[in-house]
């Protein structure tokens, strides 16, 4: 492949990679608190939805996208109620919420079906965009697209710089110690959850609102499950969470540019390529194990006091 | 001292849980300058009493003071808002964090965190109390009585005026605890009150000035250290009568060898030789993490030892994990009863059945019936309570769940038995009964102790052995007099002669 | 007052005679393969239905999202002992669930799409959307300057190939240089995977974006970086209006209305119907105006001939490896269309 | 103020409680949806009874129902095996896939073998295809320590391409006109009706596996340590069970019913492979075994409930034309209201003052 396809494919890798992005970084939010959140699919299919309403009849794709993060916020709340007040499991109230999110987001929208929403537009950063090679493959994006750049150093330095940052990870890392120092650990999971939601919802916005500008039936189509799935490969790193999307993005656009180069693959053979990779890369990031940030009572209920 | 208000006082304090009353009418003071000992055995109602003060639990009835002012410490956040730290046996402490963001969790101040200036007050904070830990680092690097001092530091930061310590000597090495009284001393020369809770005696008549003592919930008794002639009319004081737990120990011809540790390395384990006879007790003392933990993992199977290096029943270590068998082996009698010995979701049927489930199988069939027989005969043997299978592990208290494990572990006719704290949180009567038991088992086999109680040890051990950083320092027989006067410096890694 | 009660009266009458009226409605039921809100294929045909329900003494229902296979089956099933008179099944999955109750129920009509199999009461039908495709290929082929037009394509089924194959014979009839390359995305509906796959063909120098895809995201990507776009199902020019030149549409709608009046009549009779432009039940969507009027012309030409009885796929034609599938002066008969599973030459791409 | 706190219960909580329990989140999560049904401007209770009247109302709702239960039925018990030991198999969609090609290899491969040989033969290759796609998850969680959800999860995906790769390509049907689909069994590979009803034998399969299963867990070893497994991951070593060895084989036995569910789909409802076999089985399997707390006989019941909720909201769609997306919707809500009303069982909500 010669440099004309190489620098097109990056650039789809960035865009095609930016909603799983957002989702991602919203589920290492919500474990670092230290719940686990799998119903990310429902978020993103809620706020997705939620954008493309908004913005159709405010004719503001940013009010759409803002209040997409509070859909997506809204839906994962009720896995707060379910594991939070309930002491569900995390695991089962997830996938609960998936099956839920999907069904309520395709049961309100049929009437948002075929028709389309102002949404997001290339712009080209100035000066930024002429550069050689990193210009057409960061700075001819849309602005959500930047914006997601801001995020990942941003989540960084709120965990290991912020007093707010530091309470959250305890919750996620030992509940008890968090408890012990006069924190209230129900109320930064609750933050962690709400936090988490809105970026999901963010992420589905970006589908509706950006990727492209409509609202169909399962529009998600499956990237929440991959944004759960490189949590783990990120090791929890908001930083690694970049490269994880970007990767999974590139492949993605890897595999229909392969078919357009006119490979004699089977299509269904390629298209198992992103999940085959998601496999692997689990595999070797479950194996170095040791440098992984994962918070240690992720997945674990509080058990109420007294 | 007599007229001054004391900076915590509890007034006819009451606590039950279910049936169980945890603490009825206690009425104690707390001043400023004292370090105060609450001694009792375990489940006297110590650690309820403290949770209480630390806002963690909210007692049925009775007033706390804080000065002259009723207070009500229904969180944490209030108990260190009215200046009550605790100091945990098991520490409140974030292990991926470093020591500075553990002092500094759930601190008010700004939004962001300086984190040179973290680190410079802390050290500072540190330096007043005579304490050296360094604010940088992780604490999972550190030993344990590092992680002690960031236990204490955070309180300390807080402003803590009353620190409260739940069995603080428990993880540490007599060198350690000695630094840790000497800053109790600077600390309550600050001003601060220090109550101490322990059920070692002698730590209690070193360190404390007065000794409140609680017995089942209540306090029986308050004086001053220096009011008390010896450690033995203390422990009766405690106990509510002699304590003279006298077990009857003759002497048995120890047989052939049914436990041989040869030269076993590796997991905090350096070189460690031992052998256990059939019909002897060895006990291995030493401070809690010294590679105790390992050296029983790898004998009993849940860690792989190199090759050639465990000897059981005559036969190498995969040899004979791998023949299995439920009876006339091994039992491992678990210190952790709750997460290691029993299925807390499990009837007791099912956790009868855990390690004898051999003995009645039949075919791919395992055979109900038969075992709830035994089991039953079981329960009222080792008067465990409530003497029914159906109930579930986690109805037991701590007692009867012991009970249950030996119940269960004796019933296989062990040959080799390895304890691991086996009366840790039982009473005296327990206790007695559990002794009991132990040595009437080494009639038939080997057993491996494995206690941080001293006097366990010598009343029921033939031989001791000594760790120290995962070393056996040293093997001797319990009638050794000159040895076992060393046991401490040894514990301490000071006096390997 | 006297004169409003009779008024009264006179509705409520009225009213009756509506709701006896209604007991004896003929009930029209649809079974889908895809939620409607797919905006696609099931779209166009819900879209058909509604003109259906807005017949005098006609109501519809339809059933969306229904698997091939089973319940397909059973879904079918139930309309019939729901007491429905007319059920359209709009998927090729659904033939053989509905011979079988087609058979249980002879007075009932049973319409298949996209199938062969028929029975008495039981017909096939599909639309010769092909012909439409021949017609927006030769719009591609006069337009392309890059030689190379893309096509994004959901799943190697005939109907796909054969439009494909359609669109191809179209582009080269005015450009026989041209090559149309082909992405499957393996979904009906994903707009994000359809415009992925869009530009992953501009990014190897197409420069007309063509579909057999649900949603308008190929058009978009389509839109933005400032090339051709051909659309499918329906006008999608909204979506990309600098781009969409034109779109190969269904018009279910007449068909439906007249099978449901035949029914209605007592007229109605089993049948293999395969309409095409000349019914009007495909048909090309307005021009773009950049679409210049040669090419139009060029186009109304063509579809004039097709509906003058010119076959599309008539020899010669050849495969990708170059075999003669049609011979010179033969055309391919219905049985060959409905089974094609092969590429003609100057596509680029495979049929798995 | 007055205040609710949670307190641990000294005694678990009895079959009263529990029905109570589960009656009341059911009944939350249908008004729950009567109100979405109510946004919509559909009449909230002829909604649901008319979804009702759709999957129990007649005898062939009951028999509709009953039928789809079959596939849900033992994806769950796969799944609930598996979820016993505390291993989230989300893979049942993707075992499942792998069970219906392996009965298809072996009912295209052997067309002519007689029933008695050639059925047998197809749920062996089923069972055999669905235990090694269960095996793999499980075996790179004991040597990697993968995490099981994701990787059954991707599997899935994986699966269900290959399938598909399978139809459009090496088996699809010459006469089929191009279509997805492998040529139709011969009849000696079909599971057979019950009698003049549309339940195939399937039931009979269900009925046998699940006891089974139920005996196995009940009455043998290994079923009793699988189950202490389950409980106590630690307690299990301390018993010197052998837990990655147990964990494989309770996601190959897990793969295996999963695999059970494909065959019989295939041979017995569709009669054929195609891609419209897969249709989200799997996943409600989990819902399923969930509501079902794993017990065999609840999983029956509640896979019927779940059935006929896919059956009765086709007729909601035809007589209310609501979207097909409510049965999702009432789905999730049952499980999460269920999954909430759990907190019932080892805990009680009591007022106090603070």
């Amino acid at each position: 492949m010669e440099i004309a396809i190489i620098i097109p494919l990056l650039a789809a890798a960035v865009q095609s990679g930016t909603p799983i992005l957002y989702a991602t970084l919203g589920e290492i939010f919500t474990e670092k608190s230290g719940v686990l959140n799998l119903g990310v699919e429902g978020a993103m299919i809620i706020g997705a939805l939620a954008g493309f309403i908004v913005s159709r009849y405010t004719g503001s794709p940013a009010l759409g996208f803002l209040m997409a993060g509070f859909a997506g916020a809204l839906a994962t709340s009720i896995h707060g109620v379910v594991c939070l007040w309930f002491r569900g499991n995390q695991v089962v109230s997830g996938l609960a919420l998936t099956i839920l999110g999907a069904g309520l987001a395709n049961y309100l929208g049929t009437s948002y079906v075929g028709i389309s929403a102002p949404g997001f537009k290339t712009m080209a950063v100035p000066l930024l965009s002429s550069i050689p090679v990193l210009g057409p493959i960061f700075f001819n994006q849309d602005i959500l697209v930047y914006i997601s750049y801001f995020i990942p150093p941003a989540m960084y330095i709120f965990f290991t710089s912020s007093r707010f940052g530091l309470g959250l990870r305890a919750a996620g890392e030992y509940p008890a110690a968090a408890t012990a120092a006069g924190l209230n650990v129900a109320a930064y999971r609750w933050f962690g959850i709400m936090v988490g939601g809105f970026f999901m919802g963010l992420g589905g916005a970006y589908l509706s609102l950006a990727y492209t500008h409509l609202w169909t039936t399962n529009l998600t189509g499956g990237r929440g499950w991959i944004a759960v799935a490189l949590v783990i490969f990120a090791f929890w790193r908001p930083g690694r969470a970049v490269l994880g999307a970007y990767l999974f993005g590139g492949i993605m656009a890897l595999q229909l540019r392969l078919q357009a180069l006119g490979t004699q693959l089977p299509s269904s053979i390629l298209l198992m390529l992103p999940y085959a990779l998601t496999v692997f890369v689990l595999v070797i990031s479950s194996w170095r194990k040791k440098t992984s940030e994962e918070p240690a009572a992720l997945g674990v209920n509080l058990e109420p006091v007294d | 001292m007599e007229n001054q208000l004391p900076l915590i006082r509890l007034e006819n304090i009451s606590k039950s849980f279910g049936r169980v009353q945890a603490n009825k009418d206690v009425t104690l003071e707390i001043m400023k300058g004292e370090i105060l000992a609450l001694l009792g055995e375990n489940g006297a109602g110590k650690s309820t009493l403290m949770s209480i003060l630390a806002g963690q639990l909210v007692p049925d009835t009775g007033t706390i003071y804080l000065g002259n002012k009723p207070v009500q410490l229904t969180t944490t956040d209030k108990a260190i808002a009215a200046g009550i730290g605790m100091v945990y046996q098991h520490f409140k402490l974030v292990n991926a964090m470093t020591v500075a963001e553990n002092v500094f969790l759930g601190q008010k101040g700004g939004f962001w965190l300086n984190k040179q200036k973290m680190c410079r007050t802390v050290e500072q904070l540190a330096g007043q109390y005579g304490m050296t830990v360094d604010p940088r680092a992780r604490i999972h690097d550190l030993s344990m009585g590092e992680r002690q001092q960031v236990e204490i530091l955070k309180l300390l930061h807080r402003k803590s005026t009353v620190l409260i310590f739940d069995e603080p000597t428990a993880v540490l090495t007599p060198s350690e605890a000695d630094n840790l009284f000497d800053t109790m001393k600077i600390m309550v020369a600050k001003g601060k009150g220090i109550v101490f809770i322990s059920h070692k005696l002698e730590e209690v008549m070193a360190a404390a000035d007065n000794i409140a003592i609680l017995r089942r919930g209540e306090i029986v008794d308050r004086v001053a250290a220096a009011d008390v002639s010896s450690t033995a009319e203390l422990a009766e004081r405690m106990v509510g009568r002699e304590v003279l737990l006298q077990v009857d120990k003759r002497v048995v011809e120890p047989h052939q060898s049914v436990l041989k540790v040869e030269e076993l390395s590796g997991q905090q384990m350096k070189e460690i030789n031992l052998e256990v006879r059939q019909g002897e007790i060895l006990a291995l003392v030493g401070v809690a993490g010294n590679g105790q933990k390992p050296l029983v993992e790898a004998i009993c199977g849940l860690s792989k030892p190199l090759p050639g290096t465990v000897t059981l029943l005559g036969m190498e270590w995969r040899k004979f994990f791998k023949k299995g068998g439920w009876k006339n082996t091994l039992s491992y009698i678990p210190e952790d009863r709750q997460g290691l010995a029993t299925c807390q979701g499990l009837d007791l049927l099912d956790n009868f059945l855990l390690t004898t489930r051999g003995g009645f199988s039949r075919g791919p069939w395992l055979k109900r019936e038969e075992a709830r027989e035994k089991a039953n005969l079981l329960l009222e043997e080792f008067d465990i309570r409530p003497p029914d299978l159906t109930a579930f592990a986690w109805q037991l208290s701590g007692g009867n769940l012991q009970k249950m494990v030996l119940a269960r572990e004796f019933y296989r006719k062990p040959r080799l038995i390895v304890a691991e704290q086996p009366t840790q949180g039982l009473d005296i009567a327990a206790t007695e009964d559990v002794w009991n038991l132990l040595l009437q088992a080494r009639n038939r086999a080997g057993i491996l102790l494995v206690t941080g109680d001293l006097n366990e040890a010598f009343a029921l051990s033939d031989r001791i052995g000594v760790m120290y950083n995962g070393r056996i320092v040293d093997t001797f027989r319990t009638d050794n007099k000159e040895k076992v006067e060393q046991i401490p410096q040894m514990m301490a890694g000071l006096a390997i002669s | 007052m006297r004169l409003l009660k009779i008024m009264g009266m006179i509705m409520l009458s009225l009213g009756f005679c509506a709701a006896s009226l209604a007991a004896k409605e003929l009930k029209v039921g649809f079974v889908y393969v895809s939620p409607i809100g797919d905006a696609g294929y099931s779209y166009a045909h819900d879209v058909g239905r509604q003109a259906v329900e807005a017949m005098d003494g006609v109501t519809t229902s339809y059933v969306e999202s229904v698997p091939e296979g089973a319940d397909s089956e059973r879904v079918i099933l139930n309309m019939a002992r729901k007491g429905y008179d007319v059920i359209f099944a709009t998927s090729f999955g659904f033939m053989d669930p509905m011979l079988k109750v087609a058979k249980q129920f002879p007075k009932i009509a049973f319409l298949h799409c996209s199938g062969f199999k028929m029975a008495e009461n039981m017909s096939n039908y599909f639309g010769r959307m092909y012909q439409a495709r021949y017609l927006s290929g030769i719009v591609a082929g006069s337009m392309t300057k890059s030689k190379v037009i893309g096509y994004v394509a959901a799943f190697p089924i005939p109907e796909v190939i054969r439009g494909i194959n359609a669109f191809t014979l179209g582009v080269q009839s005015v450009n026989p240089e041209a090559t149309v390359r082909v992405v499957w995305t393996k979904t009906w509906y994903d707009p994000a995977t359809e415009k992925e796959a869009a530009k992953s063909l501009l990014d190897v120098g197409a420069d007309v974006i063509a579909q057999h895809q649900d949603s308008p995201g190929p058009q978009e990507a389509a839109q933005e970086k400032g090339v051709y776009s051909i659309g499918y199902n329906s006008d999608m020019s909204s979506f990309a209006p600098k781009a969409h030149l034109t779109a190969p549409v269904w018009n279910w709608g007449p068909y439906y209305v007249k099978v449901v009046e035949q029914v209605k009549n007592g007229t109605w009779k089993a049948e293999s119907a395969w309409p095409g432009l000349k019914e009007g039940i495909v048909g090309l969507s307005p021009f773009g105006p950049m679409v210049p009027q040669a090419v139009q012309d060029k186009v109304n030409k063509a579809k004039a001939n097709i509906i003058g009885g010119k076959k599309v796929f008539s020899g010669l034609v050849k495969d990708q490896k170059g075999n003669v599938k049609i011979a010179a002066g033969a055309a391919a008969t219905d049985e060959e269309l409905l089974g094609m599973t092969w590429f003609v030459n100057g596509v680029v791409g495979t049929t798995q | 103020m007055l205040h609710f706190r949670i307190t641990k219960r000294q005694e678990p909580l009895g079959a009263g409680g529990s029905c109570l329990v589960l009656l009341s989140a059911l009944f939350l999560s249908l008004l729950l949806s009567g109100f979405l049904l109510f946004l919509r401007g559909t009449p909230p209770v002829d909604g649901l009874l008319t979804l009702f009247q759709g999957a129990f109302g007649t005898k062939w709702a009951i028999e509709d129902s009953i039928l789809k239960a079959i596939p849900i039925f033992l994806c769950s018990l796969g799944v609930a095996v598996a979820f016993r030991l505390q291993i989230w198999n989300i893979g049942a969609e993707g075992q499942f896939a792998l069970g219906a090609i392996g009965a298809t290899w072996i009912a295209l491969t052997f067309p002519d073998w007689p029933k008695a040989a050639l059925l047998p033969a197809m749920i062996v290759a089923a069972t055999v295809a669905g235990g090694a796609w269960g095996m793999i998850p499980a075996i790179l969680r004991q040597r990697f320590k993968t995490n099981e959800i994701i990787v059954t999860l991707m599997m899935n995906y994986i699966a269900i391409l290959f399938l598909q790769y399978l139809v459009y390509g090496i088996w699809k049907d010459p006469t089929s006109f191009g279509f997805p689909m492998t040529p139709e069994f011969s009849e000696n590979a079909i599971v057979g009706k019950i009698g003049t009803t549309s339940i195939n034998w399937g039931l009979a399969h269900c009925l046998v596996l699940g006891i089974l299963v139920w005996g196995f867990f009940k009455y043998t070893r290994l079923g009793f340590e699988l189950k202490a497994c389950g409980d106590n991951v630690r307690a299990a070593r301390y018993a010197g069970l052998p837990y990655d060895r147990l964990v494989v084989l309770v996601m190959v036995l897990s793969g295996a019913l999963a695999g059970w569910a494909g065959f019989l789909e295939a041979s017995a409802t569709v009669n054929r492979l195609q891609p419209s076999i897969i249709v989200g089985y799997g996943y409600t399997a989990i819902v399923v075994a969930w509501l079902a707390r794993l017990h065999p006989l609840s999983i029956g019941i509640a896979s019927f409930l779940l059935a006929g909720l896919r059956v009765g909201v086709e007729n909601l769609q035809l007589d209310l034309q609501v979207p097909a997306a409510f049965g999702g919707i009432i789905e999730g809500l049952i499980l999460l209201t269920v999954l909430a009303g759990g907190l019932f069982t080892h805990y009680r909500i009591v007022r106090g003052k603070t």
